[in-house]
């Protein structure tokens, strides 16, 4: 019911669209909050709608996922959480995603943030994870199948300083449980000692600083999942081997639920996402050609 | 004696952390960790002066009598507030046992977390896709060639990425053309691009980065040319 | 393209081809964490009627060294597979336990999991001795549930010790590129104290400033100056400030109003300075009024909201953006567009750099916000360091055009100095 | 509570929107709450997962004291000087210590991961080919070859002491076609994030205020 009347809705939307250009052409173009009104049911309507689209997957999710693949039950990852809550609808889906691929396949998870909310980022996306009835079958055990280090001030330097040792970044977990008494840290010094290394981040420090800071001078292998605003600066280090994988943004996010088919939520804003970009292509275009018109006009008129 | 001191520190810590990167060996690599664990503090400090600095900005609102004095003074108080509901947290999480942090899901910091710091957060970034919008509809002019290139490539990404475009020519074809090209775009020209501006950006901080060590630019400590 | 290494990308292969098989089994044996020592010999069990129960075969060819190239505390164990490992479940992974002695006792130094050939162990002394020994083991649960692991025998090796290297020899190129940039830069800074002319070339957007400034002149309008909302700490920032006193001066010899709202205090004590210093050397120190320069706010959107205001309110004829700039470009570059005023903006942040490109007539891109600074302040540092950069970027240029050639025509891969770790 | 909770959460939320008709005092009012509590929030934790559980349990409490830490912590408090303008000076020490270290780090850092390795990631056979067939791949070849020009042309254009003329200047050119299509491709990934961060709010209030959402 409301999905059908989202439906017409939208395709009345849509029409007054041109109505739009015609105004515009004519040099009055409209006031801003009316941009704003129509972002806004670019956003609602679809998400009334509750429909899913095809989405390919681009090479860049599915090198993560086979180095993932490659990963073997008990290998220990670090995963650093270097976000906040306005990144969250981009980053949170890929994390939740990621660990509970993680869980299933029995790796250790080692968290960490370079961001203060971050660890707290976590603590959501491990709670959501947890929810899988085959993850909660397992009855997995804080410090012995993953472990919270919590934040660390510092930025790249905590990077730097983790190439010796983790412990001297971190001497207690997020329950003040000291290092050495943790079960899964073990033998855990430093990067030499994780299998893999999974960075969420939403801009600075992030995925920048890891590459340089760690990848670069200890050598181990990283995968990333960036906002899109921070993925194409992330495409030379794809290139150069610095980075193994790379999520971008939402669709990035849905891409990667798709090849690891684990239904969430991003993969329901798809259609929102779409509906959104629509919009903007659509007034851009509205836009130059009221421009071109004008300049028309203009060079007619001095002739 | 107010120059040359921080002039001096930072020069050798730039010299600790540039050596050690070629030198492993004591003292540099030592060095390098001790200097990384006063940063680490530092830095929680320099937080903690940012956040006694708006206290002391909004009290002096406050006594000035200016115009928005009021938010101020909800600053004061959000703020006060917000510490008091942490360290109780903290502590008391201490003392239970087994401990709990004050990051934990249940806690009064985590509902401070999810109902107040989240939607205010989040919201506040997510306005810029309204603006986004309205900048494309009013501003953004294909006025010279690099304008055009520019919002021609943004125009096949951004349909490229969603099935927008696929889905209109699906009648035709069932192979995603738009998705491949902007994935095209995205890994060949935008990594040719991206690189050149890196390498530039990295020669220019390299250059940065030697006038700080050799202490031939001195702005950091309050300073002109030198 | 290098993505990985022969020997990773093999070993990838091998493992991918038994993920699955051994999934099955593996799901319910995580391994275990806790040291204990391994028995040396095979264990059998009664109990044990299944052929996975026999204990595998160890590791082959175990090998250890010092790892290179570091400060010490380490030693790099590494292995071959167990003939076990190959796929059939047999293996879930190893065990690497060392002794300061031959004969033992040896104790845990960590796991790793199948399909693994290297050991990192962390925990050395660099004035010890050590043996060590790399067993394959399986693990399975019993009837009871219990978790039940059988240990392959091993072999010691050793001995070995760890030591701290003092020059990173992977790193030698580096710091020669390094040498030869930072020479040219310090070369060249010096150069230019000298009195040295150091050319730089045209900057299409600082050609267009004498226009813009012009343009508000003859229409008796405003010149707003925006710096960014990053402190003086930010090089960008001090760019701008260089830039901001070249359009004083112009605004100062054409008599025009330049109002420059900052978002910083440190900002707005250099700010004045740089006007006050432009206006002077006009001679005119007297038309500078203290309200040109003013503080908003420190908050990113309220000071993007502030100056939409003043913006709309006073329709400026010409909007500088100088600076480092993040998300509110486009709000303000999208209100100085809407009044029509002629926008010139520059910045080194590259995800703001669309939105000043497709809203403001000229934009300086990157670099050449530092460039048309050097340009315009003439400063011995900043031409110096700017001629520096461009040798290693010549540099760099030769070596690509050489080495894309040699690889191409199979001579040398030129690629292996660059690509250090 | 929950319910409580989530009311709370969206007027809040709307509150920040209502700065999208016009600035007024409940944008206002919301804009000093979050000012407030994210400085309280980064202090809470910088609080209790740096100065308590590093500097404090590390040099005051702990078993073998680590005295080093100490000197950080003194830095630290030097840094809070600022907040007196007269002795505000004494702040430039531990200034110096970063701003030194960052140079120090970021010196190599950049130079190895963004140019050293991006320059060699680039040197490499133009004729890319297959990995397991041998044949040679006319994509990846093509590719290459743009990458190339790309990098190169996009270096030239950020020369700046010589005159772009000649083949040099057509070069520049070329690189400014490059530069555009990269900012092209960043402008849609921008508007891509800026929507999805927006999706996320509104599936906020549709779904769980709302409760209109599946």
């Amino acid at each position: 019911m409301l999905s059908t009347i989202a439906m017409i809705l939208s395709a009345i939307v849509g029409l007054s669209l041109i109505y739009l250009l015609i105004r515009t052409i004519q040099g009055h173009p409209v006031e801003r909050r009316i941009v704003f009104v129509y972002i806004g049911l670019a956003v609602v309507l679809p998400l009334l709608m509750n429909k899913t689209l095809p989405l390919p997957v681009t090479k860049d999710v599915r090198k993560l996922y086979d180095r993932l693949e490659q990963l073997q039950p008990g290998s220990k990852v670090l995963c650093a959480f270097d976000y906040d809550p306005p990144s969250a609808p981009e980053l949170q889906p890929m994390a939740v995603a990621f660990l509970k691929y993680a869980f299933k396949k029995d790796f250790k998870i080692i968290i960490m943030g370079l961001w203060p909310q971050g660890p707290q980022q976590a603590q959501q996306a491990i709670e959501e994870a947890m929810l899988d009835p085959i993850i909660a079958g397992k009855n997995l055990v804080q410090g012995e199948d993953w472990v919270n280090l919590g934040f660390q001030s510092g930025n790249e330097f905590v990077i730097q300083s983790m190439g010796t040792e983790f412990k001297r970044m971190f001497p207690k977990d997020n329950r003040r449980i000291p290092y050495e008494d943790i079960p899964l840290l073990q033998n855990v010094v430093n990067f030499s000692n994780v299998d893999f290394v999974m960075n969420f981040s939403a801009g600075k420090p992030g995925t920048y600083e890891w590459v340089q800071f760690g990848v670069d001078r200890f050598g181990f292998e990283l995968g990333a999942g960036n906002t899109a605003v921070q993925a194409p600066m992330m495409y030379p280090y794809l290139r150069a081997g610095q980075l193994k994988g790379l999520l971008g943004g939402m669709i990035g996010a849905a891409e990667f639920e798709k090849v690891l088919n684990e239904k969430g939520k991003a993969s329901t804003f798809l259609l929102a996402q779409t509906f959104a970009h629509a919009t903007v292509i659509i007034f851009i275009i509205i836009g130059n050609l009221a421009f071109f018109a004008s300049r028309k006009k203009k060079t007619a008129g001095a002739r | 004696m107010r120059r040359q001191i921080p002039i001096l520190i930072t020069t050798i810590a730039g010299l600790v952390f540039a050596i050690s990167y070629f030198i492993p060996h004591d003292p540099f690599g030592e060095s390098e960790s001790i200097f990384g664990d006063w940063i680490t503090i530092v830095q929680a400090f320099a937080v903690w002066l940012g956040a006694l600095n708006l206290l002391k900005i909004s009290f002096e609102k406050i006594s000035s009598k200016s115009a928005d004095r009021h938010y101020a003074a909800i600053i004061i108080v959000s703020l006060i507030g917000t510490l008091a509901v942490g360290f109780y947290d903290g502590y008391s999480g201490m003392a239970q046992d087994p401990q709990v942090s004050f990051r934990d899901p249940g806690t009064n910091f985590d509902w401070l977390y999810r109902f107040i710091y989240t939607p205010l957060s989040a919201t506040m970034f997510s306005m810029l896709a309204f603006f986004v919008a309205s900048a494309s509809y009013r501003a953004f002019r294909a006025r010279n060639v690099q304008a055009t290139l520019l919002l021609i490539a943004g125009f096949f990404v951004m349909g490229g990425r969603v099935p927008l475009f696929d889905m209109m020519i699906s009648p035709i074809t069932d192979f995603p053309v738009f998705s491949w090209f902007a994935d095209w775009i995205m890994t060949y020209p935008n990594t040719a691009g991206q690189r050149a501006i890196m390498i530039g950006i990295a020669l220019g901080i390299m250059s940065s980065s030697l006038r700080i060590i050799l202490g031939i630019e001195r702005s950091h400590i309050g300073g002109g040319s030198g | 393209m290098r993505l990985s290494s022969p020997n990773l990308t093999h070993n990838c292969l091998k493992i991918a081809l038994f993920t699955l098989s051994l999934l099955l089994i593996s799901l319910n044996a995580p391994l275990a964490q806790d040291a204990e020592t391994a028995p040396d010999t095979a264990v059998t069990i009664e109990q044990a009627v299944d052929s996975a129960n026999v204990a595998p075969l160890p590791a082959v060819n175990v090998m250890v060294a010092d790892l290179p190239n570091d400060k010490g505390g380490a030693v790099l164990v590494s292995w071959e597979l167990s003939p076990d490992d190959d796929g059939n479940g047999k293996v879930s992974g190893y065990l690497v336990q060392r002794s300061e002695s031959k004969d033992g006792p040896f104790e845990t130094a960590g796991n790793a999991v199948r399909g693994a050939t290297k050991f990192t162990d962390n925990k050395t002394d660099d004035d010890k001795v050590y043996f060590y020994k790399v067993a394959a083991y399986f693990e399975y649960l019993d009837a009871a549930e219990e978790k039940i692991r059988i240990t392959s025998a091993a072999t010691v090796t050793g001995p070995v010790q760890s030591s701290a290297q003092w020059f990173n020899m992977n790193r030698l190129y580096v710091l020669l590129f390094m040498l030869f940039v930072a020479g040219a830069i310090i070369f060249y800074i010096e150069k230019a104290k000298k009195g040295d002319e150091i050319y730089i070339r045209k900057i299409a957007g600082i050609d267009a400033v004498d226009e813009a400034v012009g343009r508000a002149t003859e229409m008796g309008k405003k010149i707003f100056y925006i710096p960014g909302i990053q402190d003086m700490n930010d090089v960008q920032t001090i760019a701008s400030i260089a830039i901001l006193g070249r359009v004083a001066q112009m605004a100062a010899e054409y008599d025009t109003w330049l109002e420059v709202p900052v978002s910083k205090s440190m900002v707005l004590v250099t700010a004045r300075e740089a006007m006050k210093e432009a206006y002077t050397k006009v001679g005119r120190p007297d038309a500078l009024q203290d309200a040109q320069v003013h503080y908003l706010t420190d908050d990113q959107f309220g000071y993007a909201a502030a100056i939409d205001g003043m913006i709309v309110r006073e329709k400026p004829a010409t909007i500088f953006y100088m600076g480092a700039f993040f998300a509110e470009s486009l709000i303000l570059a999208e209100t100085g567009n809407s009044v029509g005023a002629i926008q010139i903006a520059g910045t080194a942040q590259p995800a703001q750099l669309p939105f000043f490109v497709a809203a403001c007539d000229y934009t300086l891109i990157g670099e050449e916000l530092f460039a048309a600074s050097a340009y315009l302040s003439r400063e011995p540092r900043q031409l110096g360091s700017l001629k520096g950069q461009d040798m290693g970027k010549g540099l760099f240029i030769l070596c690509i055009i050489v080495g894309v050639i040699l690889a191409t025509l199979n001579v040398w891969d030129m690629s292996v100095i660059f690509a250090s770790k | 509570m929950e319910m409580i909770s989530i009311w709370i959460a969206a007027i809040l939320t709307l509150g920040i929107f209502s700065f999208l008709y016009k600035d007024n005092p409940l944008y206002k009012a919301c804009e000093a709450l979050f000012v407030g509590v994210s400085a309280a929030y980064w202090a809470i934790v910088f609080y209790f997962d740096n100065i308590y559980k590093k500097f404090y349990e590390g040099a005051v409490t702990a078993e073998e004291p680590d005295y080093f830490l100490w000197i950080g912590a003194i830095l630290g408090l030097l840094f809070l000087t600022r907040l007196v303008p007269k002795i505000g000076w004494v702040s430039r020490w531990p200034m110096a210590l970063i701003v030194g270290a960052t140079a120090g780090l970021w010196m190599v850092g950049y130079f190895v991961s963004n140019a050293m390795n991006q320059i060699g990631n680039t040197i490499s056979n133009i004729i890319a080919r297959d990995e397991l067939t041998g044949a040679i791949a006319w994509g990846e070849t093509f590719g290459t070859m743009v990458i190339l020009v790309g990098v190169v042309s996009g270096l030239v254009y950020f020369f700046f002491s010589k005159e772009h003329k000649g083949v040099f200047g057509a070069t520049a050119k070329v690189g400014t076609w490059f530069l555009m299509v990269t900012f092209g491709a960043s402008f849609g990934y921008t508007v891509m994030s800026r929507m999805s961060l927006l999706i996320g709010r509104v599936d906020f209030l549709l779904g769980d205020w709302l409760g209109i959402l599946r």
